[in-house]
């Protein structure tokens, strides 16, 4: 498929997201889509997959003009939208969620069921997910949701696949299978346009960029002709230092515990036992399935712990409400923003301070002032890209509803910070403050408990790392000794195989 | 060799998924056993089959509000609904002299009823309690004005060929426990078969998944409504044929509380996007039993309010704890 | 007729109407005849007229106060129920416009008039009817009945209250039933008595008492449903209303065996409170108290009943 | 100077926003108009001041409805708990000749009303609408049982200062209008100026993220319906004073659906996450007017049910094309 974008603009209200962009995917291509949070890819995309109509502008695929695109068109054209937040029916099954709206059907009124599951578990199969397509998806993780949406998109014969951020949730060996299938049909001349914050993602697996700021199209080109340091600088507009940030910190001396976990078993993981100092940073990593994200959750009361204890400076922790634990001084950025962090009717600035009301703010009247300074104070900070915050949290781009997410849990001070997945959809620049961050609150004495799969964060921020693999801990490594082959390896555990 | 793969797949529910998916046959069986004990006269054939019976025409609306309330939405238009169609179906028996007509008029007068429901919710994008609070009021208005009051009745000329539909038995079995039978068989495949049946469900889901997976959801939220409408009239059909005479003011009166509480005790959520017809149907007879076990037991007639109202909720408490949570 | 105070203003006379609102039969034929009345006598004669159904009485207060805010010449009230009317007609009272209250009493106020039928009269009637009828059993010993009451308003109670009051003390009553003035609801109960109570239980009854006409014609229903073994003795079944389809019964019930009864207690009879209203609008002093006579109509008389002026009206819209 | 940027802020407020958060006034606005043309007396003081003492008993009502919806539920059980309240509270007037004594014992009987809902539905985990229809059933068959259909009438002795409660003035203005201004001032200020009335909306909003920000969503919902019955508690002390005397079948009757309406057509969403209070005390005097619109135009009664749907749909309908969408 060729498809041309000619001027498209866009606005939401006051809000111009499109000002006159064009672009061009050829046949056989993986374009990269590159820009700041809030530049505009998703809504651009939007646009093509006929979410919403643009204001102004063609597309024209083929050589043809297409003119009032529907989710419902787009289908037929054999275009496939992975978006970047999950859609997925949690209700349903994992394969009537793959052929909604594309049912198999037999004697001409019954769904194939069969023919579905059978297909659909192909093509998990396919992607190594290890996830049964008969499963109701309310069961599946966050990362399984996110391979589902993936899979999804592969069920037909499509010539054009939109990825929308589509690897926030996954790990490095989930990615690098997903980049195998999109190299193997790209061979069949399916193109795909990729949207991503992760600069080497984009430079193994695209061919040519287009990169958007502000709205507005800056430049195309061929990513062999750049490196990453120029497309940074490229989508931000300016001149862009990456320098290694956990290279200037010292690894802490053990000092005071301030969290210490006992043998503690969940639904996915038992036996997890391990110690948080103070100004520490341990990362924890795993394989989708390993158990990590509920531990994350029963870190902070918000799954049922069957065993164990958790205790800080003052004792034993009630965990059975998050409110307490809270108040004990530990926050946490909950992974899925969609589900587990944004109130959708709720404005910028309530979103903002929820968790500063229910820990912090021992009134029951709001001032309203302090709110708002409040929340001044994180815009800058992170550099959130509003225009009221009065505005409902979802006007925002994903990245910047992250930060908005980031910033409720950083006004609470903590003492100890588990943050999962927190980078979830941050665009380049961004990302680095918040690395910087991070290292400012563990030089501030503060812990962090990070959970992520990305091995540049592990390196850029980890004193030590600890991998699960089947819910158990595998391996805890120290700065020194981890790298990404012995974190795979570990997260695999083919390490432990080895040790046998 | 697939094909029992595929069975092994489809067979491995596991316990957890019994339990919440049958847990509504614990609450039924319960109350039959109490039914029994308060009266074992209770399991006489003439009895269960009256239980079919008179659960026959809210059982059928309730088939209706199961799509409904599958799909996230709510109807309180049932009774007045049925009552407008019963009434203007009298009318039509009464002067075309034909079966077939009036049956025909019922269920296309119901697509309608269902059809403006529809179309207000997604057109109109107000929320289906407030458009189904409002056409209930309407209905009931308007057959009060065409009735002026006084009741439609069958005549003379109809009145024993009409009144069979609904007194008579084929083969031995009431027919209005055939009817919704019928009506639980079709509406069970339609949900469980069909495309539609999974849309249903999906947008009681997430209806902005739905709807990015180039599902109408406009056009499912109005089918539901017509399917449901349509039912409607045919329980205004056989309400019509059970009562010969239809009260312009009282007729179907409440006929929504006990729909929706039958698709509630029958463990349909009601956020939507998960249902059981069969729990409908479960649901459906389980009040008719409380009704009955409150005349076995001879409980004091002001009180019968109070007990429906506790087993209600111990019957969906007892299926909710099962859930876990 | 004209006062002084009329002389002053240009302004029509005003007659004021408040009713339940149509729940059942009985209420909304009534408001049907009410609402003709009100209307002829307003174009008749030329005064305006305001006229409110409510279905419970806050909101019944509200449509009085409502219409009392226009001035009125005269208030015609039928409360849903009486004593929750009291400090709504106690306003009315208090602006000086002359009250006429139909069907229920309002204790502790005496409007400018009261008018009703008489439900107390209907149950002691129907006590007597009773006595009459089941003489020779009632000599052998206990009768069983079953009784299906309308709701718990007063009118009800007062039907029963008058009915234990005449009836003999070898009524022996079986089981209770409130039908909320529903055919259909009537109709399950009975088809449930019959379907699980004991044979010997079912045999024993002889009579059933009523609150309505329409609860009989459910019962008819469900007797006619029945597929069981017991053998039906119930020898009697009243009524009350003396409508159109009840004088079916007497001939073609196609049920054998049962007699039936009723008692006159017209929907039209809201007619003569609107009468009464007028009246007042022309001056005219009226007298504390009118009773509306009810009749009892059985298989005897209900063909010289449907020939009667007062049937006659009752159809006649 | 940064007030002065935080106003520049505040005052960027879009058009969208203006139209979307004052559209209620828009339905007021034209109905308004609506009834002056009907009626030019309509603008008289003593028709206005009547609208609100109207109004009082269920606008209190609808006051607690707003947080219930706001946060995603429903309380079908208004009408029968303000009866229960009412009757029970005549009780305590009768046997202990205190006006604050029965004050006080419908504001303690509301909260448990309203803690017995809350407790339902968070304890055991059953959806809103099905505990309050069993409530609704159970209540109005207590209070039968304890009146056997009879009245609930205030004695001789209390009944002249009881009376003067909602019959009185103070400084001319109607007792009741004063109580329904107060509550809703009250309501208002505790839903924009408190933590409380965030976590409101945000349990309304999404109650998975609203759990993991902290907030104890059965505690917020308990007391959601907490509050509200302390306000059904407090209309029911206002309807015993209104009427002085309670029946036990039809007291009460139908309050439910008129909060709800009075919550919907005031604009907040049924979908829970969003609400506005003026909006809902807007909208109980919208149902107001609709109702003194009906007499002053002489509306045959039958036809009052369909005019009043259609008023509804029309004034709802007002508002969301106005949101676009
Ligand atoms: N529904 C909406 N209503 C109002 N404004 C919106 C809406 N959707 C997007 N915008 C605005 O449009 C602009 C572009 O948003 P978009 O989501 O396309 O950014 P993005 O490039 O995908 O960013 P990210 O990398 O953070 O996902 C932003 O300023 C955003 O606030
Ligand atoms: N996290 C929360 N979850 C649920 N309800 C809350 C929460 N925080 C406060 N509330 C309720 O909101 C109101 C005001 O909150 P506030 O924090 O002042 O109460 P509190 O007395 O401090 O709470 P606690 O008794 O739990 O310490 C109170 O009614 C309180 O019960
Ligand atoms: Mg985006
Ligand atoms: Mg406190």
């Amino acid at each position: 498929m060729r498809l041309e974008m000619k001027h498209i603009s866009k606005s939401f209200g006051p809000v111009r997201a499109l000002k006159d962009v064009s672009f061009d995917v050829q046949s056989g291509e993986i374009h990269g889509l590159l820009g700041e949070n809030g530049a505009g890819k998703t809504t651009l995309m939007n646009v093509l997959a006929g979410t919403f109509p643009q204001d102004s502008g063609n597309i024209i695929i083929d050589g043809k003009e297409v003119f009032g695109m529907t989710p419902k068109k787009s289908n037929d054209l054999k275009i496939r939208f992975i978006h970047q937040e999950l859609n997925l029916c949690n209700d349903l099954k994992v394969y009537q969620n793959m052929f909604l709206g594309e049912e198999y059907s037999k004697h001409g009124w019954k769904v194939d069921k069969e023919r579905e599951l059978i297909h659909a578990q192909q093509v998990l199969d396919s992607m190594n997910t290890g996830i049964d397509a008969s499963t109701v998806v309310s069961e599946l993780d966050t990362a399984q949701k996110q391979l589902v949406e993936i899979a999804r998109a592969l069920l037909f014969e499509s010539e054009l696949i939109i990825m929308d951020e589509p690897t926030t949730a996954l790990n490095s060996k989930e990615i690098e299978k997903l980049f195998s299938i999109m190299s193997a049909l790209k061979e069949k001349s399916v193109s795909f346009i990729y949207i991503s914050h992760k600069m080497p993602e984009l430079f193994s697996i695209c061919d040519r960029y287009t990169v958007l700021r502000d709205g507005e199209f800056i430049q195309s080109g061929f990513f062999k002709d750049i490196n990453e340091q120029g497309a940074t600088e490229l989508l931000i507009g300016k001149r862009f230092v990456a320098a290694t940030i956990r290279s200037a910190r010292a690894v802490p001396a053990t000092s005071g515990m301030v969290l210490k976990a006992t043998n503690l078993c969940g639904a996915s993981f038992k036996d997890i036992s391990f110690t948080l100092h103070q100004g520490e940073i341990v990362v924890f990593t795993g394989l989708q399935g390993s158990g990590t994200d509920e531990l994350a959750t029963s870190l902070f009361g918000a799954s049922r712990l069957t065993g164990g204890t958790v205790e800080t400076k003052n004792g034993l922790l009630d965990m059975r409400s998050i409110r307490d634990v809270m108040r004990s001084g530990i926050g946490m950025i909950p992974r899925n923003r969609k589900e587990r962090g944004i109130l959708p009717d709720l404005s910028i600035r309530n979103n903002n301070s929820l968790a500063f009301f229910t820990a912090k703010h021992n009134k029951p009247f709001v001032n309203r002032k302090e709110e708002i300074e409040r929340f001044e104070k994180s815009r800058k900070r992170l550099e959130i890209k509003v225009s009221s915050d009065l505005d409902l949290i979802t006007s925002l781009s994903g990245g910047n509803q992250q930060k908005v997410i980031l910033s409720r849990w950083l006004e609470l001070d903590s003492d100890v910070y588990i943050m999962d997945n927190p980078t979830q959809g941050i665009d380049v620049g961004a990302k680095f403050a918040i690395y910087k961050l991070v290292v400012e609150l563990a030089e501030q004495g503060k812990s962090v408990l990070f959970f992520t799969s990305e091995y540049p964060e592990i390196h850029q921020l980890a004193d030590r790392c600890f991998v699960l693999y089947k819910g158990e801990i595998s391996a805890q490594l120290t700065r020194e000794e981890f790298s990404e082959e012995l974190i795979m390896a570990c997260s695999t555990g083919t390490h432990r195989e080895a040790h046998k | 060799m697939k094909a029992l793969a595929l069975n092994g797949k489809l067979g491995k529910a596991s316990w957890r998924n019994l339990t919440t998916n049958y847990s509504h046959w614990l609450s039924f069986i319960l109350l039959m056993i109490v039914a029994v004990i308060v009266s074992p006269s209770f399991l006489s054939w003439n009895n269960i089959t009256n239980q079919f019976v008179q659960g026959a025409v809210v059982g059928i609306c309730a088939m209706g509000m199961s799509l409904i309330i599958s799909s996230g939405m709510i109807d309180l238009s049932v009774g007045s609904s049925v009552a407008l169609i019963s009434a203007l179906g009298v009318n039509v028996l009464n002067s075309q002299h034909s079966l077939l007509l009036c049956l025909v008029f019922c269920l296309v007068a119901g697509m309608l009823v269902g059809l403006i429901n529809g179309l207000l919710v997604t057109k109109g994008r107000i929320a289906p309690f407030i458009v189904t609070l409002a056409t209930m009021s309407a209905w009931r208005s308007v057959i009060n004005q065409l009735g002026q009051g006084g009741p439609f009745t069958v005549d003379k000329t109809m009145y024993a060929s009409f009144r069979n539909i609904a007194a008579g038995r084929t083969l031995g079995i009431p027919n209005l426990m055939l009817f919704l039978i019928i009506v639980t068989v079709v509406t069970a495949l339609l949900m469980s078969k069909t495309k539609f049946g999974t849309y249903v469900y999906a947008v009681g889901s997430n209806q902005q998944a739905a709807r990015l997976s180039g599902i109408h959801v406009d056009r499912v939220k109005t089918l539901i409504f017509t399917y449901a409408g349509t039912l409607y009239g045919l329980a205004a059909f056989l309400l019509a044929s059970r009562l010969t005479s239809i009260q312009a003011a009282s007729a179907g009166s409440g006929y929504e509380m006990d729909a929706i509480a039958a698709v509630a005790i029958g463990g349909t959520s009601m956020e939507g996007g998960r249902g059981k017809i069969i729990g409908t149907f479960l649901g459906v007879l389980m009040l008719r039993i409380i009704n009955t076990v409150l005349i076995m037991a001879n409980v004091p007639p002001f009180l019968n309010g109070l007990v429906t109202g506790v087993i209600i909720i111990v019957a969906v408490l007892a299926q909710s704890s099962k859930k876990g949570k | 007729a004209g006062t002084g105070e009329q002389g002053k203003s240009t302004k029509k006379q005003l007659m004021g109407v408040v009713t339940p609102s149509a729940d059942h039969g009985f209420t909304a034929e009534s408001i049907r005849h009410c609402e003709a009345q009100v209307k002829a006598l307003a174009a008749a004669n030329g005064f305006d007229y305001r006229f409110m159904t409510a279905a419970e009485s806050g909101e019944q207060s509200n449509a009085v106060e409502t219409i009392l805010g226009m001035k009125p010449t005269v208030m015609v009230l039928w409360p849903v129920t009486g004593d929750e009317l009291r400090s709504a007609a106690q306003s009315v009272m208090e602006a000086k416009v002359p009250l006429i209250v139909y069907d229920r009493f309002i204790e502790g106020l005496t409007p400018t008039a009261e008018i009703s039928g008489d439900n107390v009269a209907i149950g002691e009637g129907a006590g007597r009817y009773f006595n009459d009828f089941f003489k020779a059993d009632l000599a052998k010993g206990t009768v069983n009945y079953l009784e299906f009451k309308g709701d718990s308003s007063t009118v009800p109670m007062e039907r029963t209250n008058g009915f234990l009051s005449t009836a003999d003390k070898n009524f022996t009553l079986d089981q209770s039933f409130v039908t909320n003035w529903s055919q259909q609801t009537a109709m399950e109960q009975m088809e449930n008595f019959l379907n699980t109570k004991s044979v010997a239980e079912i045999e024993s009854i002889k009579a059933i008492w009523t609150h309505d006409d329409e609860i009989v014609f459910g019962i008819v229903e469900a007797l006619k449903n029945y597929h069981g073994s017991a053998k039906i003795n119930i020898r009697l079944i009243n009524g009350v209303s003396a409508g159109m389809g009840f004088m079916d019964l007497f001939e073609n019930s196609g049920l054998k065996g049962i007699d039936f009864m009723t008692y006159t207690f017209s929907p039209s009879m809201v007619r003569d409170a609107v009468d009464l209203g007028y009246k007042v609008m022309k001056g005219e002093t009226l007298e504390k108290n009118y009773k509306v006579p009810t009749e009892m109509i059985d298989k005897t008389n209900f063909k010289a009943y449907m020939q009667s002026d007062m049937y006659k009206t009752r159809y006649s819209l």
